[in-house]
């Protein structure tokens, strides 16, 4: 009986598997592989999956986007929130896109003026020519 | 890493399924958002109406640290020594190159000879063309973007990111130099300050008037409308200082990371 | 026994702390010399104007800052406070005038560093006489021995700073291992710091981790130079000798024997201590390192470290007679600081001016000296008979009331080992007399007269006072009576 | 005006710092002086927060105006208002510390420096203040970036790279912080640190709460560097440049263990963490292998900086094991050796700064005779390092007693041992500096060795303040026991 339990409950929630995997790549890309621009690479992976962890908080069955129809006259009927998406993950997300690509950026920089300096990016040579420094 | 993965799993077991609208996390403070949102600040995209003025605070540290990548990046990569290296010239009619060692420069000054930065800068009339064409219309959706955040999608981000894109594609279908011409590294650097200032600028405005800080229902006192047009007016506001600033960190990035901070040769 | 509030004990201990900027900013060296001198004078008169209060009995307590809840930074001047405080204080006037003609002898440099870090150590050594709680004692003596360490390393050649790592591993190592921990389990047990008459570990904690605290705080003081580790005092010998003189006979060590008392009695309290009839114990160890620093101090050839290992018996006297809980005993024991403390600043004195005028360390090539020297060899010879017990010198009282004291707490070893320690000093002591006065020297220059009128003068005065404390010991006796009275009642 | 402090407090510098840039390309004279300015008021403004704190106990502003739960509110109670007025102070003498560096050292892109050291400030304030868990995070992420940019300014050749690390190590850290927050979100619905802590008893059966807990801690342990994801933090202070490592060293790790205790103490409250959690010991015993860990590894070490940032290690353990073990004095130990740790780092890293501009490298060797030479400079040096040891006048030794009166009383005895051996290795570990310093090749030839020819000392605007934060170690050391008790123990009164 519980398989059938754990089957539903496995797929009730299959966005999260999603992001988890998502973000288990990302981490082993940022953990394991060995040039930098990889590593950048699988950082902003790690990152999306997050978004996108969040972004899945705040979906509703059946809602549409968080737009309310601008009712001329302002007679306002009462806006049941059930049919509206949840707006406030969405909002935390703006910024963490936001956060995420200025990190890329500042990485990005720096992976630069590594390179102006070893004019290598593999994390390897870069270690051997530092020892020989 | 694994580790971690394995709990992450561990933890889903009890998450309220995808998508049911009875989550807590639907429940408890977002539906006073969408009730309240429309009656309180007249922005039909209750997403623009948090993003500026529920949570107006997260925005303007979001904005500043969009700042702060530009900052990073100016101060990281940028170099003001010259490297003293040869020069090169096109022929505009003729598209041919000319490229002249040592340190002379060209004596003739005439219309068709162009000054570039490196051999391998591209020329081709079809995309400049276009380009020159295309990048107004850009623009001007972009200010669209910005303008209608209250009632579409979209808003100072998206907009300052197109407007950055428009002045990119110069960059990249003509060369940096010409991007350069039109947007000097001065303005930009001062006009992504301006953006942010702005915005911090309209919250401490509203300190000065009485109201705790980013409270736009102060701005009533000085603007000839009610408080709930206020707050939209606000929101209008911050969403400028956040295009601009966006648009100017962006174009700021580009140079730097495109030229690797010596604001000679383009891509 | 009431309780005076005055500011006079922090103004003794902050009266050498103001000299060292002085000291410091004086350009010509006469006028460093005369600052110091003048802050000597001054911390005296300080100490001994708080003398009468004390006398009749009341304690002067001086709360600087409340730094943690049940033990605030406070000096509270009580009798062993004040015996311990004239001791140090009188003796840095003479030690002052003797270093400046030591250090002018021998044209030694950065005297002016030497003379502001001599100042703080006093104001530590004070700073430990009047400490009201373990935590201000606990401060005064990290002060101290942070104090000493460029005075010990104060010819910064190699051996200096052999020895001076040497140094700081026994002190710094011994008072954060253990003084540290057994600080904290008082503090945790009891919830204060405070030195009460009656000891403030009344029965709050299980016997055996009491002793165990008792031997983390005596080995803790490592100043007091107990045997396991007394490592550093031989090895501290290196300094000029100005600064064995009066750190390694008078202050430093004096302190850490100062600090062991405190502990004992003031916050173990004396019932406590006969409760867990730890006495035996810890005077067994003091006896220990008795028998063999003489023992050593016999086999020695340089003339400073013979003196140091001496130190090392004299001190566990002190010990010894606190240790015996009787009141003979403890008033031999704390007679013993002061007699102790002239003797051996006059041997070291001596030890100084033979240096200054012949540059000669070792006994051996010391025959004869007492011919060129009489003035100083005389003194030593005073000095060595106080230190040996024998009746002209002041000496004798403390041997005598320390033998009476272990009659007294029927410890039949103290007395062996007393009268056998007694025996072995004039064992390491007569010879060099004689090799000075008897023998013949070898034929080494003749021309050699006294050394400078500053090395000699306090020589003089040290030992004849040291004399003079036999026919009139009644001021430190009053002073220890009071200390008697107020722990055992008797 | 004065009810507006929380809110100036953060924005008088972030106004500063946007002017500033503008500036930087119109006028450069005046950058310098702005700084100065927007940190001297931002200091005024938290010794002032920190008054009003005392008085009314706890304060809390709305920020836009909005009820908590929905806008974002700032909660200040004598504990953060205390590491505002430690981070502030620090951050303002500093500046004027290192100002002739700057100038002289980025002399072309000063104003980028300047706008980037005074956004790290605004981080670190907004950190400390803030009362909603998102805020954090993105206050969080400013700290971090204007961290990476000051950090990878520093040797060309070994900087940017360990910058990049840094940025890998810290990305990984804010995200699982995000990650914490989010899983708090989908099972509260709220990101109010007080509305989070009113819902969550219910939860506490939970694994999500669980789960959402241990990522959170994760997160805040990679950025403070605790022990076992320590690795970024040896590399990336070593290698920056000295006017920013004398800024961030001390300031950083320490604001996040406050959120760490923060974390703990307000969001998920003690019962939450210390009871149903049986991590608490586990993590005391991480605390000692780190102290340990840091110790050893610094004994290890030729380069002071590189010693010195394996002892913040070592502090930061001790930090750690204080918060978890449990009772009130230990938590009072915590926090105060929060505040008295960033002082000393502050001082240690301003004069081996000083030492370094004039000597070049820090190896240990080339200190030789450095007290005849420097003798105000290793004068404040050997203060710091006294307090780090823990020799009572300084500060170090009063939270010292704290932890381990809190220790005994919680009886973790190896927490106990583990402090006294750190404290004997810090001895070596200094007095090895000190003796190097000290036995210069003695020439006999001068009469009075303090010839004014041979003292080079550091520049007098970088002397002074170095002694300002020695004697500061002194007199917060003496004052401790008022700190304690009129600011700590009320705030923690109410919660431990």
């Amino acid at each position: 009986m519980n398989m059938e339990a754990f089957l539903n409950h496995l797929v009730a929630k299959y966005n999260f598997w999603l992001y988890i995997i998502l973000m288990m790549i990302g981490l082993y890309a940022m953990i394991a592989k060995n040039n930098l621009i990889k590593k950048l690479v699988g950082m902003n992976i790690f990152q999306t999956a997050i978004i996108l962890f969040y972004v899945s908080i705040g979906s509703k069955r059946g809602g549409t986007i968080p737009i309310l129809e601008h009712v001329s006259g302002g007679a306002q009927h009462a806006i049941d929130p059930a049919n509206y998406v949840n707006p406030l993950p969405h909002v935390l997300m703006l910024t963490a896109i936001v956060v995420s690509v200025s990190t890329f950026g500042v990485a990005l920089a720096l992976a630069i003026k590594i390179y102006q300096r070893y004019k290598t990016l593999e994390e390897d040579e870069i270690l051997t020519r530092i020892r020989e420094s | 890493m694994i580790l971690s993965g394995g709990l992450l799993l561990y933890a889903t077991k009890d998450f309220p399924s995808w998508g049911d609208p009875t989550s807590p996390a639907s429940t408890h403070v977002s539906p006073r958002y969408l009730k309240k949102s429309l009656e309180e600040t007249r922005v039909p995209n209750v997403v623009t109406s948090i993003l500026a003025d529920y949570r107006g605070y997260d925005t303007m540290f979001e904005t500043t640290v969009i700042f702060c990548a530009g900052v990073a990046c100016f101060m990281l990569l940028r170099t003001f020594e010259k490297r003293e290296t040869d020069h090169y010239y096109r022929h505009v009619p003729t598209g041919i190159t000319i490229h002249i060692k040592g340190q002379r420069e060209i004596p003739i000054e005439s219309k068709e000879f162009e000054k570039i930065d490196a051999i391998w800068t591209p020329y081709d009339l079809i995309i400049n063309t276009v380009s020159r064409f295309l990048v107004p219309f850009i623009q001007l959706f972009a200010l669209y973007v910005i303008a209608h955040g209250h009632h579409s999608p979209g808003g100072g981000f998206q907009g300052g990111v197109i407007l950055g894109a428009s002045m990119i594609v110069l960059a990249i279908a003509f060369n940096l130099r010409t991007a350069v011409r039109r947007l000097g590294e001065r303005i930009d650097s001062i006009m992504s300050a301006l953006g942010v200032f702005i915005y911090s600028g309209i919250g401490a405005l509203c300190v000065l008037l009485g109201a705790n800080f980013l409270d736009y229902k102060a701005l009533a006192q000085i603007l000839p409308i009610d408080r709930v047009a206020a707050r939209s007016d606000g929101i209008l506001g911050v969403e400028i200082g956040v295009g601009i600033a966006v648009m100017a960190v962006m174009i700021c990035v580009y140079n730097n990371v495109a030229s690797e901070g010596r604001y000679d040769e383009g891509l | 026994m009431e309780l005076y509030y005055s500011i006079r004990p922090l103004l003794a201990v902050l009266v050498s702390l103001c000299a060292v900027p002085f000291i410091v900013l004086s350009p010509r060296p006469n006028i460093r010399e005369t600052v110091s001198f003048i802050a000597a004078g001054l911390k005296f008169a300080l100490v001994i104007s708080m003398l009468p209060v004390i006398l009749n009995g009341h304690q002067i307590i001086f709360t600087l800052m409340n730094v943690l809840p049940g033990a605030p930074i406070q000096f509270r001047v009580d009798a062993l406070g004040m015996l311990f405080g004239i001791v140090s204080s009188f003796l840095w006037i003479v030690t002052t005038t003797y270093s400046i003609g030591y250090m002018r002898g021998l044209d030694e440099h950065a005297q002016t560093r030497y003379f502001c870090f001599f100042a703080l150590a006093l104001s530590a050594t004070i700073g430990v006489a009047f400490a009201g709680n373990l935590l201000t004692l606990y401060l005064f003596y990290e002060m101290l021995s942070l104090a000493t360490y460029p005075l010990v390393t104060h010819h910064q050649d190699d051996e200096a700073r052999i020895s001076g790592r040497k140094y700081l591993t026994y002190i710094l190592g011994t008072s954060i291992g253990f003084v540290l921990p057994a600080m904290l389990y008082v503090y945790h047990v009891t919830g204060t710091l405070d030195f009460s008459a009656l000891g403030v570990l009344g029965g709050k904690a299980h016997p055996t981790t009491l002793i165990v605290v008792l031997f983390l705080f005596i080995f803790g003081f490592a100043k007091a130079a107990i045997m396991p580790f007394h490592a550093w005092l031989p090895a501290a010998m290196v300094a000029p000798t100005p600064v064995s003189a009066l750190l390694h006979a008078v202050a430093v060590v004096k302190v850490g024997v100062f600090s062991i008392i405190r502990v004992l009695l003031y916050t173990f309290g004396t019932k406590e201590l006969m409760g867990l009839h730890v006495g035996p114990a810890v005077s067994y160890v003091a006896s220990f390192t008795i028998i063999i620093g003489s023992l050593i101090a016999l086999s020695q050839d340089n003339l400073k470290r013979l003196l140091a290992y001496s130190t090392i018996s004299q001190l566990s006297y002190i010990i010894l007679g606190v240790a015996l809980l009787s009141p003979r005993g403890m008033t031999g024991g704390l007679i013993h600081i002061p007699m102790h403390a002239f003797g051996k600043i006059t041997l070291f004195f001596c030890a100084g001016a033979i240096f200054v005028a012949t540059g000669k360390k070792n006994l051996s090539e010391m025959h004869g000296i007492g011919k060129r020297m009489p003035i100083t060899m005389i003194a030593f010879f005073i000095a060595s008979l106080s230190i040996i017990g024998l009746p002209p010198c002041g000496g004798f009282l403390s041997k005598w009331n320390l033998l009476l004291g272990s009659l007294q707490s029927h410890q039949a070893i103290a007395l062996v080992v007393l009268l056998v320690s007694s025996l072995l000093n004039a064992a390491y002591f007569m010879p060099i007399i004689y090799k000075a006065f008897f023998l013949r020297d070898q034929g080494s220059a003749q021309g050699i007269r006294e050394a400078p009128l500053f090395c000699v003068v306090p020589l003089c005065v040290t030992s004849l006072l040291s004399i003079a404390m036999f026919f009139y010991p009644q001021p430190f006796y009053k002073l220890i009576k009071l200390v008697i009275h107020q722990l055992l009642g008797a | 005006m004065i009810a507006h402090y929380p809110a100036l407090l953060v924005t008088i510098p972030l106004l500063a710092a946007f002017v500033i840039y503008g500036c930087s390309w119109l006028h450069k004279k005046s950058c310098l002086p702005l700084a100065l300015l927007a940190l001297a008021i931002s200091c005024a403004v938290s010794i002032g927060l920190l008054a009003q704190a005392i008085a009314k106990g706890h304060i809390s502003y709305h920020l836009g105006g909005w009820q908590p739960p929905w806008g974002i509110a700032y909660e200040v109670d004598p504990l953060n208002a205390l590491v505002l007025v430690a981070v502030s102070t620090v951050a303002f003498i500093n500046l004027i510390a290192t100002a002739g560096e700057i100038e002289q050292v980025f002399s072309d892109r000063k104003g980028a420096f300047y706008t980037l050291y005074l956004l790290f400030i605004v981080g670190l304030l907004g950190i400390v203040v803030t009362g909603d868990l998102f805020n954090l995070y993105v206050l969080l992420e400013i700290a971090s970036i204007t961290g990476y940019s000051l950090i990878a300014m520093g040797q060309a050749d070994r900087a940017p790279l360990s910058s990049l690390n840094y940025v890998f190590m810290g990305t990984i850290g804010a995200c699982f912080y995000l990650l914490g927050v989010g899983y708090i979100y989908i099972m509260t619905g709220s990101l109010n640190m007080a509305d989070v802590r009113a819902l969550l008893p219910s939860l506490y059966h939970s694994s999500a709460i669980l789960v959402a807990f241990i990522f959170c801690l994760v997160g805040v342990m990679i950025k403070m560097g605790f022990f076992p994801l320590h690795t970024w933090l040896p590399n990336a202070y070593t290698y920056a440049p000295s006017p920013a490592i004398s800024l961030i060293a001390p300031l950083m790790t320490k604001v996040m263990a406050y959120v760490m205790i923060r974390l703990i103490l307000s969001v998920f409250s003690p019962a939450f963490t210390f009871a149903s959690l049986v991590v608490g010991h586990g993590i005391v015993w991480l605390a000692c292998l780190a102290i340990l860990m840091g110790a050893i590894l610094a004994l290890s070490q030729r380069d002071i900086k590189k010693m010195l940032t394996y002892i913040i290690v070592s502090e930061i353990g001790y930090i750690v094991g204080g918060a978890w073990l449990g009772n009130n004095t230990a938590m009072t130990g915590a926090v105060l050796h929060i505040i008295n740790d960033t002082l000393m780092t502050f001082c240690v890293f301003l004069a081996v700064g000083g030492i370094s501009r004039k000597l070049g490298s820090v190896e240990l060797n080339n200190f030789k005779g450095l007290f005849k030479k420097m003798p105000f400079t290793m004068g404040a040096f050997v203060a710091s390092g006294l307090s780090i040891i823990g020799v009572p006048p300084t500060c170090g030794f009063f939270s010292k007693w704290y932890l381990i009166s809190g220790a005994m009383e919680a009886g973790s005895y190896s927490f106990v041992c583990v402090l006294i051996i750190s404290s004997l290795i810090n001895v070596i570990l200094f007095f090895r500096i000190i003796e190097t310093a000290f036995f210069a090749h003695s020439d006999p030839g001068n009469r009075h060795d303090y010839l004014l020819s041979e003292i080079d000392e550091i520049s007098l605007n970088t002397l002074i303040p170095l002694l300002m934060a020695a004697a500061g170690l002194l007199v917060l050391g003496m004052y401790s026991g008022t700190v304690v008790g009129r600011v700590i123990q009320p705030a923690l009164a109410g919660i431990l």
